[in-house]
């Protein structure tokens, strides 16, 4: 079953879930899981064949190519997973919404182009299919009217910028090697004189940094989240921004090569570290702007820009383990995220629509299992060991030591104090504390709703006490991309790359839970305490917790809520206010008065005439 | 003496031309701009003509009389000409009724107050 | 201000004419001796009148020029008139309320009968012109006009007449049509557009040079119908 | 074998025809503009395999092409005629039944004519032929522009008709400045003497052509009029003067700046004017707030790029701007068709009256989002592929300066991308307003549906399989190119 | 006989002239007709009778016919120039 095959699966179904809806929602609905999840059993056959064929022979003069290689199966396994999740969330988060019918096609159309990008050979089917999933993540996000609309101005006004710089970089590539197939092109560069230019790999950053929100480039993202339908924030979150990821490692590693990446840059200052600085900042400022959010989506979205901030530190060092960790961090937090977004939802679909987190509260009696999911996954993005997360951040940690980058180490390990406190604000507002009145009586989320949640905590654990599995793979990948494979046991590593193993971890994390239970056991039975003990200060004690949560950090937020805006949101705005004022100057050229106009048409004949006269023309 | 003989023509054309040229550039009334057009198309029109001259030339016509035909006049730009004449009063009688139709509509044919459309 | 910009620009364009018409080719005396020097085949201006006569045997080089030469440029300008009368009616459509004029502006007597007793004179020297158009000076174009003229002093000098709109939209468009069917013979007959397929007759005889008097003929029609509808029009009604 | 000639004289014939047919019964009159270029369209597809080998030369009067006028049936040419066709077609059966009020049976055949005046531009070889048929386009739509006598209309066509008429006279003079230097009026014979003339009085004559011609190609002074005339005409006018009128402009240019001169030392010149027009256009675009004036900004911008890419003088370079031609035309007809029954629908021009349209005329909406995706250059459609060529065209050059030109063009696509997606946005998900009366007979007849739906079927399928149209754009490209292969064709036989 | 054409090229000039200058319109359609006719007899003089012919007939007849009719229903008079 050749990646054509899985692509033509992808964009048919799309098209058929949209003619399918039209007659009957149930029809769709089912139509929708099917497709997501043979999707995802398709690509999980074709695991082995690495086939690489012209899906288009003659488009504009190029051969459209498309193949499944190791890095392109393990994307492709991640966006089909997060995709089939999001759209089983979907079926009674948008039941009975109106424009039912356009969401699933949208979902399912943006779930396709991902899976084009991921799977295709050559750079100019990567870009086709890149457009395509711009404007239709564009028609998702401005899906829920009201502000999705300016966000969504901003996400597509963004990514066309990017998308126009990424053109120019690609078509100077098939202007001096008249090829994009990327196993002929990396050929070609790593065998040509001189470097690799700088402003085309500036240009690739450009495109894709937008894509995956880098810090200067950030902007649109948390609007775009926290506006867009949560379970296609899910998906926005989880695996769009990961193209951006994908288009990095395709175009630094895959494209130019290790060899000649390092030299890509002044001979001071290299493209690479700059990367990994950028990386470095946008662990720092988005994760503590996190803090501050009291909207839970936007708060995860802030969380997202942090964690890009990491995978992309990981990227720049530019070695197998951190390449590795950066594959690893990819993908546990296309799960983290896709986990902790549908739970938002599900809260959000429960209490009809309230996300502020300081009227949440208490949930944890009402939506257990929400709750302990959600708990996992904060767990998985802090990295608490026995967490996928935490193989990932050790992996990223361990390069940066041994590469002697002590200050990028440090930035990381700010960030996950900060990753701490956001998680705990968010899992203590909505699901501990004081539980509202109105809310006394919510029931669970429904279980289309409750299977993906469980599915992602499954996952996380399982990769956390059996990291084995995915680093086989991942081990794979970075020896096909030009560094030396990470070989690694079933539950760790080997002694060559510093000794890990999970297992150990077990074993010591059930010891202790058998001491703690013991001790429990043996020691007194806590005794219940008369009412008027002084702990209630004779009042009469509330028969619940009382402590609500409100404004969480506030004096965090007093002390360094002025620093921590985002500034560069501000200098956007003001710059496109300018470019208005600008465009509305330029009307002005046409002033009515059509004797103005005719002297305009004198007034180029005479310029054509007096250049010719002065030698110019 | 010779400039005479062979530019006086073309000084008359252009200098028509460069007057229409003028009154559309600068007159305010729509009706006047159209009498610039008008004096632009009839200054081509003689340049046209003029340039097809040959000095001491006859009309391309033959007549029983006069039968030789070395020192006939160029025909061509007078048939551009024919042409050129006929669609300058097409434009003309065209601009005209649209000026009959903005006075209906705006009362004024002052160019200045014409501006509804603009920006 | 305006005024200033506008004569600064004219003097530029002055500039590039007189830089254009410096050289030999231009200036009467100029043309003449850069005639003389160029052999016939690049001036086709001397070809047409050398051999323009042999081949149509039509008196007046401009008009077979006009019509056989380059019988195209005309076919378009009969087109261009036929816009600029439907394109006259089309704006001017919602204008029908028409004034009739007060007593006072009646014409007196004599001088609608002095018109009525003039339009057919004009009419004939009208078609004179444009039936001899490949003889004489004149042709289509001119001899419309004449006609025009006629009808504009009918408008003018009579009121009671009016113009039969109808009958002139169908002289317009019938003329036009046997103009171009005359072309669509040429090249079901001879396979070139616009072919002079009639035999050509003999140099001054009335009916010489071919198809040329007969599409003069459907152009002097067309042009006098359609110069009198654009007139027709414009003078609608006087306010 | 059917000539060439036939796609000027049949059309020309059914317009003189129409008045007749209209007498006769009012409603075949109708249906006349549609015959003639359903005509027209399948004689141009039919010749056109034909003509991508050589171009067809079609002599008239019998005379050997210097000596008479001669058409050059040259791929380039028949290209653009079938689109002209094609468009036409599509229009004149939206117009059917859009237009109902004002003089019926004269709009019929100015219609007819200023399809005839665009194809006759684009097939001729001779040049005062082309100013007679570039007039013939320009008279038809300042009458047509200026068809439904309300103020605004009006004022649109009295001020095209000035500026139109100043610059015919420019380019007459430019005429007369050339035939004085050279003596012939067939552009291959032109071709041939020129080189052997002096420079400065060619220059100027070619820079009269270029004020003349770029008044109706919209380039950025000369293009005021546009604006005005393509928002107050009524909606089929400014689809079909959108969609081809300046286009042929645009090719009047480039065929006399490539094929009569040969010029190259202009080149740059257009390509920064083509640019500052692209910019101009899309930045007064964003800022507008009616429909048609927003769409006629846009047609200002798209033709900046046409004219960008014209200039780069590659071969690549101008089948990427043919290209765009083709896939502007397309796409700008569309939007315009559909505006117009938006328009009939709401009653306003406004933009913010729009809100809601996706419920209440989903397939107009549908098409006008597809129409608007392919002028932003978005991958399925045909916009993209016309895009790439040009950018690809662009780099191929590998001159810094061209590249730095087509970084600021870029800049003027992302604001098109802006403004296209702001009315997406009202179409599909801003609530329609209540207070808008649920008229049903607004509903848009099939005669707009079926022209509408056609047009975006053809753009989809255009752009995902763009061999359809690039087959023919190599040999396009030469003809325009290749001077000494035009001159050897037109005068060899 | 060239003396007489630099005339009338001189007589041409100044009735556009004219026709640019006079304020009321009816004037300078008058001048504007002067200058057809005398681009017609200077046609005659060119020797290109059919063009004197076109220009005498549709130049200086028609094209006044036509302006004066568009001026009776407009206005005569053009607005004066200060505001400019």
């Amino acid at each position: 079953m050749s990646a054509q095959g899985i692509l033509i699966t992808a964009f048919a179904g799309a098209g058929l879930s949209y003619a399918l809806g039209l007659t009957s929602a149930r029809l769709r609905e089912v139509f929708a899981i099917v497709v997501s999840v043979l999707l995802v059993c398709l690509i999980a056959i074709t695991h082995g064949q690495g086939a690489e064929h012209v899906y288009y022979p003659d488009f504009l003069g190029l051969d459209l190519v498309l193949r499944m290689d190791a890095l392109a199966w393990f994307f492709a396994i991640t966006v089909s997973m997060v995709g089939c999740l999001s759209v089983i969330f979907s079926l009674h988060y948008v039941r009975g919404k109106e424009k039912e019918n356009f969401y699933y096609f949208a979902l399912l159309l943006v779930n396709a182009a991902m899976l084009g990008i991921v799977l295709s050979g050559d750079l100019l089917s990567f870009f086709i299919f890149w457009e395509i999933m711009s404007w239709a993540a564009f028609l998702l996000i401005s899906y829920k009217r009201g502000r999705a609309l300016d966000a969504g101005l901003k996400y597509v006004i963004m990514s066309i910028l990017g998308s126009c710089a990424m053109l120019l970089a690609l078509l100077y590539l098939y202007a001096n090697y008249n090829t994009l197939v990327i196993s002929d092109l990396a050929q070609q560069i790593r065998s040509a004189a001189g470097g690799f230019p700088l402003w085309v790999m500036l240009a690739f950053a450009l495109g894709f940094g937008i894509k995956c929100a880098l810090i200067p480039l950030h902007t649109w993202l948390p609007d775009a989240h926290s506006e867009a339908p949560s379970p296609f924030s899910a998906v926005l979150s989880g695996i769009l921004i990961k193209m951006g990821i994908y288009g990095f490692i395709l175009v630094m590693y895959g494209v130019v090569g290790l060899k000649l990446l390092l030299e890509v840059g002044a001979p001071w200052l290299h493209f690479h570290t700059v990367l990994c600085w950028l990386g470095a900042i946008t662990i720092l400022i988005p994760t503590f702007i996190a803090l501050l959010q009291d909207d839970a989506k936007r708060l995860l979205a802030w969380s997202s820009i942090g964690q890009i901030g990491y995978i992309m530190l990981a990227i720049g060092v530019a070695t197998s383990l951190g390449l590795a960790g950066a594959l690893f961090h990819t993908l546990n937090h296309a799960v983290f995220k896709a986990l902790l977004f549908l739970a938002v939802g599900a809260v959000e679909y429960k209490t009809g629509g309230v996300r502020d987190l300081n009227r949440l509260g208490g949930l944890i009696r009402r939506m257990p299992v929400t709750f302990a999911c959600a708990l996992i996954g904060g767990l998985g993005l802090i990295g608490v060991p026995l967490t996928s997360g935490f193989v990932s951040k050790w992996l990223i940690y361990k390069t940066l030591i041994t590469e002697g980058h002590p200050f990028l180490a440090l930035a990381a390990l700010v960030g996950t104090w900060g990753a701490i406190l956001y998680v705990y604000k968010l899992l203590h507002n909505m699901f501990l504390g004081q539980l509202p009145e109105k809310y006394a009586n919510l029931e669970a989320a429904p279980f289309s709703m409750q299977l993906p949640l469980m599915i992602c905590g499954f996952i996380i654990v399982l990769f956390g006490i059996l990291p084995g599995i995915p680093l086989s793979v991942i081990g794979g990948i970075v020896g096909t991309l030009g560094f030396e494979p990470v070989t690694a046991t079933l539950t760790g590593f080997g002694p060559q790359i510093g000794p890990l193993n999970t297992l150990n971890l077990c074993a010591a994390f059930a010891g202790v839970l058998l001491v703690i239970v013991a001790f429990r056991g043996i020691a007194a039975r806590p005794k219940p305490v008369s009412q008027d003990d002084s702990y209630a200060a004779g009042a009469a004690a509330p028969a619940g917790k009382y402590h609500h949560t409100v404004r969480f950090y506030d004096p965090l937020e007093r002390m360094t809520g002025g620093y921590l805006r985002d500034w560069v949101d501000q200098f956007y705005l003001s710059a496109a206010g300018k470019a208005k004022g600008v465009f509305n100057g330029v009307r002005r050229i046409y002033t009515g008065d059509v004797r103005t106009y005719v002297m305009y048409i004198v007034a180029l004949l005479t310029f054509l005439i007096f250049a010719h006269t002065a030698g110019w023309l | 003496m010779n400039f005479l003989t062979s530019y006086i023509h073309y000084v008359g054309c252009f200098a028509l031309v460069l007057i229409g040229l003028y009154v559309a550039l600068v007159k305010s009334n729509l009706i006047k701009v159209i009498i610039g057009i008008n004096l632009i198309d009839t200054g081509v029109n003689l340049f046209l003509v003029a340039t097809g001259y040959l000095g001491g030339g006859t009309a391309p016509i033959f007549s029983k009389a006069a039968e030789q035909s070395q020192e006939m006049v160029d025909p061509v730009p007078q048939a551009l000409v024919l042409t050129a004449i006929v669609i300058g009063v097409s434009v003309l009688a065209l601009a005209l009724a649209l000026a009959i139709k903005v006075y209906d509509h705006n009362g004024t044919l002052d160019l200045r107050k014409l501006k509804g459309l603009k920006w | 201000m305006r005024k200033q910009i506008s004569l600064l620009l004219l003097l530029i364009v002055a500039a590039g004419f007189a830089l254009c018409l410096a050289g030999a080719p231009f200036g009467a005396e100029g043309a003449r001796e850069s005639r003389r020097l160029v052999k016939d085949n690049v001036n086709y201006g001397r070809r047409y009148v050398s051999k323009g006569l042999d081949e149509n045997r039509c008196a007046n080089i401009v008009t077979s020029v006009v019509l056989n030469y380059r019988g195209f440029d005309t076919l378009g300008e009969v087109t261009i008139l036929f816009i600029a009368a439907l394109g006259l009616g089309a704006v001017l459509y919602g204008r029908r309320a028409g004034a009739s004029p007060d007593e006072a502006q009646r014409p007196s007597l004599i001088l609608s009968t002095g018109c009525r007793l003039l339009f057919p004179l004009i009419m004939l020297v009208g078609i004179y012109i444009f039936i001899h158009g490949h003889l004489s000076p004149g042709g289509g174009f001119q001899g419309g006009a004449v006609i025009a003229s006629g009808f504009l002093l009918i408008c003018l000098g009579c009121r009671k007449k009016k113009l039969n709109s109808v009958a002139l939209g169908a002289a317009e468009s019938l003329s036009g049509l046997a103009f171009v069917l005359l072309a669509l013979i040429g090249l079901a007959v001879g396979g070139s557009f616009l072919l002079n397929f009639l035999p050509t007759g003999k140099v001054y005889a009335l009916f010489s040079g071919g198809i040329i008097p007969l599409i003069y003929i459907a152009i002097g029609v067309k042009v006098g119908s359609e110069l009198s509808g654009i007139i027709d029009n414009l003078s609608g009604e006087v306010r | 074998m059917v000539s060439p000639i036939l796609l000027i004289a049949v059309p020309l014939a059914l317009a003189f025809l129409t008045p007749m047919v209209g007498l006769a019964s009012k409603s075949a009159r109708r249906y006349m503009p549609a015959i003639a270029m359903l005509f027209n369209f399948i004689v141009a597809m039919s010749l056109l395999p034909k003509a991508l080998e050589a171009p067809i030369i079609v002599r008239t009067a019998g005379w050997a092409p210097p000596l008479s006028i001669h058409l050059v049936a040259g791929p380039l040419g028949l290209l653009l005629s079938s689109l002209v066709a094609l468009i036409g077609l599509l229009v004149a059966i939206y117009g059917i039944d859009y237009i109902r009020e004002g003089a019926r049976a004269r709009y019929d055949v100015l219609y007819t004519l200023l399809l005839v005046g665009a194809t006759g531009v684009v097939l001729t070889g001779d040049l005062f032929n082309l100013f007679v048929f570039f007039e013939v386009l320009c008279i038809s739509s300042y009458a047509l522009v200026a068809y439904r006598g309300d103020s605004a209309g009006v004022e649109a066509g009295m001020k095209y008709l000035i500026q139109g008429a100043i610059g015919s006279s420019l380019v007459l003079i430019g005429i007369g400045l050339l035939y004085g230097t050279v003596g012939t009026l067939s552009m291959a014979d032109i071709a041939s003497s020129v080189g052997s003339v002096a420079g400065s009085r060619l220059f100027i004559s070619l820079a009269f052509m270029i004020a003349g011609f770029g008044v109706e190609a919209a380039i950025f002074p000369l293009n005021a009029w546009l604006p005005d005339a393509h928002s107050s005409a009524p909606s089929s006018i400014s689809a079909v003067l959108s969609g081809v009128a300046i286009k042929a402009g645009l090719y009047a240019i480039a065929r006399v700046v490539y094929t009569v001169y040969g010029a190259s030392s202009i080149l740059p010149f257009l390509a920064v004017l083509g640019v500052v027009t692209l910019l101009v256009g899309e930045m007064c675009a964003f800022a507008q707030e009616d429909i048609k004036r927003l769409l006629a900004f846009s047609s200002i911008g798209q033709m900046g790029l046409i004219l960008f890419a014209l200039a780069l003088s590659s071969a690549t370079g101008i089948s990427g701007a043919v290209f765009l031609i083709i896939s502007h035309g397309l796409a700008k007809a569309l939007l315009f068709l559909a505006t117009g029954y938006m328009i009939y629908r709401t009653g306003s021009r406004d933009i913010s009256s729009l809100a809601g349209m996706g419920k209440r005329m989903p397939i107009m909406s549908l098409c006008f989002t597809v129409g608007a995706f392919s002028l932003m250059g978005l991958p399925p459609f045909v916009g993209f592929a016309s895009k790439f060529t040009i950018v690809r065209a662009v780099l191929g050059t590998g001159s810094t300066f061209f590249i730095t030109l087509l970084a600021i063009g870029l800049i003027g696509t992302v604001i098109e991308g802006a403004y296209f997606l702001r009315i997406v946005q009202w179409l599909y998900f801003k609530p329609a307003p209540e207070a808008m009366p649920e008229q049903t007979e607004g509903r848009a007849p099939l005669t707009a549906l079926v022209p509408v739906g056609l047009l975006a079927v053809l753009i989809v399928t255009i752009g995902l399989l763009p061999g359809i149209v690039g087959r023919a754009l190599g040999p396009a490209a030469d003809d325009l190119l290749d001077r000494a292969a035009y001159i050897q064709h037109v005068m060899g036989d | 006989m060239i003396v007489f054409q630099t005339f009338l090229v001189l007589v041409m000039i100044v009735a556009a002239l004219a026709a640019a200058g006079f304020r009321d319109l009816l004037g300078s359609v008058i001048a504007c007709s002067l200058v057809s006719l005398m681009a017609s007899i200077i046609f005659y003089f060119l020797q290109a009778p059919d063009v004197a012919m076109a220009e005498a007939s549709i130049g200086a007849g028609l094209t006044t016919a036509i302006f004066i009719f568009a001026i009776s229903k407009t206005k005569r008079h053009e607005e004066n120039e200060k505001t400019d």
